[in-house]
């Protein structure tokens, strides 16, 4: 066991994976020599060579579209995408392509890529820096998507998903990379290392895709997030003192139905957090599913707190955030329902 | 800004677009006049196969071309095949010819939603496919069936595709002629066009990476080069260095649009390879001896680890771009006729001929014999079924299959509800 | 007054908007000389000229990109994409420029463009001309998106989009360009000239964008459809004799909220159908929609009947479509409940 | 596929895959080589700017200099300008610098969240920014905070923009340094790199629609130039001879990447042009006259009707990437003080000094005077308010406004719900 944060984390399953298979390769634009903008890939191409640690021109088209044809020899391209804003370019390969390549070639061709980007806001970065896509990724037949919301997790989900052999997203909440950010913007943010979840074993493991988390028990509300959001909730929980049931999904494609639907059968109310435009979020997807399946346990309707109909504001940053105080409200609603 | 400064309140004349418009239309007459740029057979030199590509500058400007106009075999690029591969080439050309009548009637009879013929572009695939090596990797667009055909891949297998039918390993997902053939390295074909260029150029960096000395091919339309992916593939396999032949096949036309709209009215495709810094070809796509050699010389290029060669294939598109197309509605009737670089079936025949090889009697044989072939396959593959309406030749089950390794929750689910549905909709 | 189909419909809405605006401009792959691989664009650039209706490159990137800077210009440009399969390589034009210049600049620069492409399956089409990719859009914060269901709407909606000051995604349900298709896929298609909403007026009108038309009144549930679905429910509530009403919503981003709400509260049932794949689909959003505002008023779950969770699938389309046995069937399931 | 055919069991050496390496990587010493495409300058030839583009293939590989190392002009590029007008070019170049400089510190205080200079790459954009019409409108990448200045835009307003102030006329919404001034023909800024590209070729295609006189000009860096809206630009620009100039700023780094990885090693940036038969050109990009001169040629070209130009401006990164970038870490220290093209500020100096209009002093002056200028407009700016963390300069009503021209119901709901929960909540 080691104390590791997330840059960590994910910089350990990358090399732990690269270690036990020869296949796996990872590439993008400033991943080799300097080891990537946040530093998660650090060490690599020094450790195992340039041929399998390196940088590319700057074209997400490119990037993705080379990990197919790398994917077709027989590879494990592990792919970064700087920032989840700058994935529209690559998304007719991910969509057309790996996430339809195993289907429409009848299973002679795999397309068992990796393809991490940092997402989501809360540091600063304007629309382009801030972006929250999971859910056009959720909507495709033949991805699977993942984001994890702690060094532990993003570790073993990690080598989990390198190790998958059909394509998966996964996104890094990139304000968690150095401490589990509670929404509270004004003040100082916890490092990892005070975190039992910082504890990560040095060697392998995996956690396994497609299975949520149950991060907090509880009986009067069930609380479905994942990345950052798990934070926020959970501190909003802890001051509020709620009973509330939190369950950080990890995976939302394949999402954990049989967690949801147990745990929002026995609270009766459910409430949905994610960091992304609300319309067409994958909240929607989720509160439809809970709807479906729950409709005469559901004591309230479902609600969600998202991100606003807006691209994200630079200077309005927390305003736009979903953050303790939106939380809480919709908490008081939904009990008070 | 200084307020003297050349412009402002300057008398000039309005700028103007300029939209390209093909030299025929519909009822013209065409007369193709000399192209300089179609140079003569033998007149293109042959650089070393390991030459820097700024050795090689002017070569995207001419074509390459073997065949002179009697179908004598002339110049530095003549690959001297021996007269059995020729004939072995004519076949599976003649072969591909009647295999595509043969589908294009079978669409037209019924039988099927959609076909796509190559005609006349026949020399492209066969050639190149005849010139690599069996293990390395086709990426093709949708006009390649003649790669399977070269690599004397099962008709039966690619009809049971064409017909969506129980055979169809493909499980009747994807429209016809979108193969899929591992074991013929002939990668899964994708409607969205130019996708198979940068996955062709990671194929081969995956095969450099490993110390392997297998290359890859990739082939699209010179209309499909105006794609972002045609850009990503030529810079990375530039970047990198790959071992690729990433091949432009301008056949004159985009579905009704002709190769003037993707950038040909200002330049060669072959030219594109300059602004990337890798060795680019312009080769004769009628001639099959080019299309051999110039296919030979990027192989040698792409194994000896010296980097991508971009080839522009120049050939025409001799029939409508689909059964969805009457080309008659954009393009002048007797183009095809008059398109100086002729046919590439009669020019190899006449190549044979002329070296004494081959006559008009086992011509005529041999096209009686690959329709024969045609049919007869045609037969087998219909016995497994054939496209139509609402009759399923496949299992409905399939359908959920093959989305992931493992099927997840919601397409179990799925699969039971359709299951039920139908059952208790009594069908 | 004239008769036409939906083919006709849309190319005399472009026509009449390039008579009255000559910043209207229309290009596309096949557009100019041919006039559309459906004949869409027929005759205009015979009417208009070269400068107006043109030919373009296949770059689908470059003809979302050019219209955004012919939009900053001052000109209204009406893009054709083939193939709404074919618009992910313009995706980040889209969503990350079009979308976002009023926003980003203030005000300062617009993109009133209206992007038209044919969508939808039941044409046997395969993997890659039979998708319905709208929820990619609905989630993008500063598009709007037009789905129309029938000649009438069709010109009305075109016109508008083409007006409106903001960029419209405009998509055409390419089954019904020459009738209203019913799902029954083994009867003959009856032609428009059969339907009401063929009766189209010459010259130039709007339908609302953001309005959704109630096409049948009822009573017992709601159903929510746009596009070919339209067609699909109103058969079936037909055959089966079901007092429903049946809600053609027509844009669905912004979609009309207060129609679709008042629906729901009266019927207290809802069934929402589309093509697209079901996870993550528009469906999602609308289902989420309607259990935040009705829950109360509810007295089944909210039902979704859709395409599956795959690839749209060649030969197997009609076992993949939502025709009428899966509609028929979820509607008694929900009036049974 | 014939079995007796090369290949098949041959013994041949492994592939590999070559990985582009700079030239130097920290800790090493830097002494650039003589490059032999650098050219001497005067000594490239200036076609007449109505040339056609097959004419001058030869320009992409040479470098287009107006500067000797003694700072006098010479040959055919020589644009000829009034002293005058150079030192208002000098001038704008160190107001350019003075307030990267200011800007830059004031992020380090804390006052912002984000700077990006262009130190070393000011003639770039001032110079073109002279050479071109006040109505020509410019598409920049976020290192052209340049041709504000040469446009004599407000310092103060673009302040306002970098500290997300109440004078913000952006509202707060954008990162720092993503402007946008229609008055000044400056394009809204955006981050995704290239988009601008396309974008550029729709406003000048535009304008030629319309038969107006006013051209497009476009800039990215040369790591951006991979992406697919770099090649959708150059193939609409090419097939619609759009009048529009499309600069590419190699400035050597993106990032930590060096242009290798753009495909900077095969051949020049300047040579894209050659792929889609335009014109290109490559220039010093640190010697402002070259750079004038080039875009008024291209300038001049497109208002013809001649088409567009592609140029390459070749310079040097001096500084980070960004305030979230240190250089140091994956490049030599002393690459900019060895860079052969030299200071770009220091070099026109040079030139005026060496005509006799310019000295030490006035320089010196001067430096102090654009220093107050900034210093001022930074006082005003910061009237207004700087970033800092929760403290909120707009209102936030505003966030709500222009996603559309009017606003809908959902975004109108979301505000209201935004006011009555922090209202609820004390805040
Ligand atoms: C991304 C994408 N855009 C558009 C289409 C529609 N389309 C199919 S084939 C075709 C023309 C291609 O022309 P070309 O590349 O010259 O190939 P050819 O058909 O001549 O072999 C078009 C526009 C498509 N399949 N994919
Ligand atoms: C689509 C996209 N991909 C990646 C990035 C991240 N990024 C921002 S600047 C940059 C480097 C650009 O280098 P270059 O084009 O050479 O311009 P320079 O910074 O040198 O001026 C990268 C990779 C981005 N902003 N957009
Ligand atoms: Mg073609
Ligand atoms: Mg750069």
């Amino acid at each position: 066991m080691a104390v590791m944060n997330m840059i960590q984390a994910i910089n350990s399953a990358m090399d732990v994976a690269m270690e036990r298979d020869p296949d796996v390769i990872v590439f993008g634009e400033d991943v080799g020599y300097f080891g990537g903008v946040f530093r998660a890939t650090a060490g690599l191409q020094k450790k195992f060579g340039k041929n399998r640690a390196f940088d590319t021109p700057i074209s997400e088209n490119g990037i993705v579209g080379v990990a197919v044809g790398m994917a077709a020899y027989g590879l494990r391209p592990v792919p970064e995408i700087q920032f989840a804003d700058y994935i529209y370019p690559g998304l007719d390969q991910l969509v057309s392509e790996a996430a339809r390549l195993r289907y429409r070639s009848a299973g002679e061709f795999t397309a068992p890529i990796t393809v991490r980007s940092p997402f989501g806001g809360g540091i600063f970065g304007g629309q382009t820096h801030s972006q929250s896509p999971e859910a056009i990724f959720a909507h495709v037949a033949g991805l699977k998507t993942v984001i994890p919301s702690n060094p532990y997790d993003a570790k073993g989900l990690l080598i989990a998903a390198i190790e998958d052999n059909d394509p998966v997203i996964f996104f890094e909440p990139k304000r968690i990379y150095n401490g589990p950010f509670d929404g509270h913007y004004d003040r100082p943010v916890q490092p990892w290392s005070r975190h039992p979840a910082s504890e990560v074993p040095e060697g392998h493991y995996t956690v396994p895709l497609g299975k949520a988390a149950v991060v907090r028990g509880g009986e009067a509300v069930t609380i479905l997030a994942y990345g950052t959001m798990v934070h926020v909730v959970m501190g909003v929980v802890a001051e509020q003192g709620i009973d509330a049931e939190v369950v950080d999904l990890r995976t939302i494609v394949p999402v954990d139905i049989a967690t949801i639907e147990a745990s929002v059968k026995k609270t009766g109310r459910c409430l949905i957090v994610h960091e992304a435009t609300r319309t067409g979020g994958f909240g929607a997807e989720l509160s439809a599913l809970v709807t479906e399946r729950c409709f005469h346990h559901l004591e309230s309707p479902v609600e969600r707190v998202t991100g606003w109909d807006t691209p994200y504001p630079h200077s309005l940053e927390w305003a736009y955030f979903p953050g303790p105080v939106r939380v809480g409200e919709a908490l008081k609603r939904i009990l008070e329902d | 800004m200084s307020t003297t400064q050349a412009g402002e309140g300057r008398n000039i004349p309005p700028l103007s677009l300029h939209v390209p418009e093909p030299r025929y239309r519909p009822g013209d007459i065409v007369s193709f006049a000399e192209d300089p740029t179609l140079a003569e057979a033998g007149a293109v030199r042959r650089p070393a196969p390991d030459a820097a590509p700024d050795t090689m500058r002017d070569l995207p400007y001419t074509l390459v071309r073997v065949l002179d106009p009697e179908g004598r075999a002339v110049g530095p690029w003549d690959p001297r095949l021996s007269p059995d591969r020729v004939r072995a080439m004519l076949r599976k050309m003649m072969l591909t010819r009647a295999y595509d009548e043969r589908m294009y009637r079978a669409q037209r009879a019924g039988k099927t939603s959609f076909y796509m013929k190559c005609t006349g572009e026949e020399a492209v695939s066969i050639a190149a496919a005849e010139a690599l090596d069996r293990g390395d990797m086709c990426f093709p667009s949708y006009r390649q069936q003649g790669l399977l055909i070269a690599r004397d891949w099962s008709l039966v297998d690619m009809m049971c595709q064409v017909y969506s039918n129980r055979g169809d390993r493909l499980k009747g997902r994807q429209l016809p002629i979108m193969y899929s053939v591992k074991e013929a390295g002939f990668f899964s074909i994708s409607g969205n066009l130019t996708t198979q260029y940068p996955q062709a150029v990671g194929w081969a960096m995956a095969s450099a990476a490993k110390g392997d000395t297998r290359i890859a091919a990739a082939w699209c339309g010179e209309g499909s080069t105006a794609e972002g992916d045609f850009h990503s593939a030529l810079t990375f396999a530039s970047v990198y260095r790959a071992p690729v032949i990433l091949n432009v096949v301008n056949n004159q036309w985009a579905i009704s649009s002709f190769q003037g709209f993707a950038g040909g009215e200002a330049t060669t495709f072959a030219a594109r390879a300059l602004g990337y810094g890798v060795a680019g070809l312009r080769v004769d796509g009628n001639d099959a001896l080019a299309v051999y050699a110039a296919t030979e010389w990027a192989a040698e290029r792409a194994r000896g680890n010296h980097g991508p060669t971009l080839i522009e294939m120049f050939t025409y598109r001799a029939e409508g771009h689909s059964t969805s197309d009457d080309p008659s509605a954009y393009r002048a009737a007797d183009e095809a006729k008059c398109f100086p670089l002729g046919d590439p079936v009669e020019r190899l025949k006449a190549h044979l001929i002329l070296l004494g090889e081959w006559d008009e009697a086992r011509h005529a044989a041999q096209a009686e014999e690959v329709a024969v072939q045609v049919r007869d396959a045609q037969r087998e593959a219909e016995k497994l079924g054939v496209l139509s309406g609402g009759d399923f030749k496949q299992d409905f089950q399939t359908m959920f299959e093959d989305v992931f390794e493992e099927m997840p929750w919601n397409l179990a689910e799925q699969r039971d509800q359709m299951n039920a549905e139908r059952k208790a909709a009594g069908i």
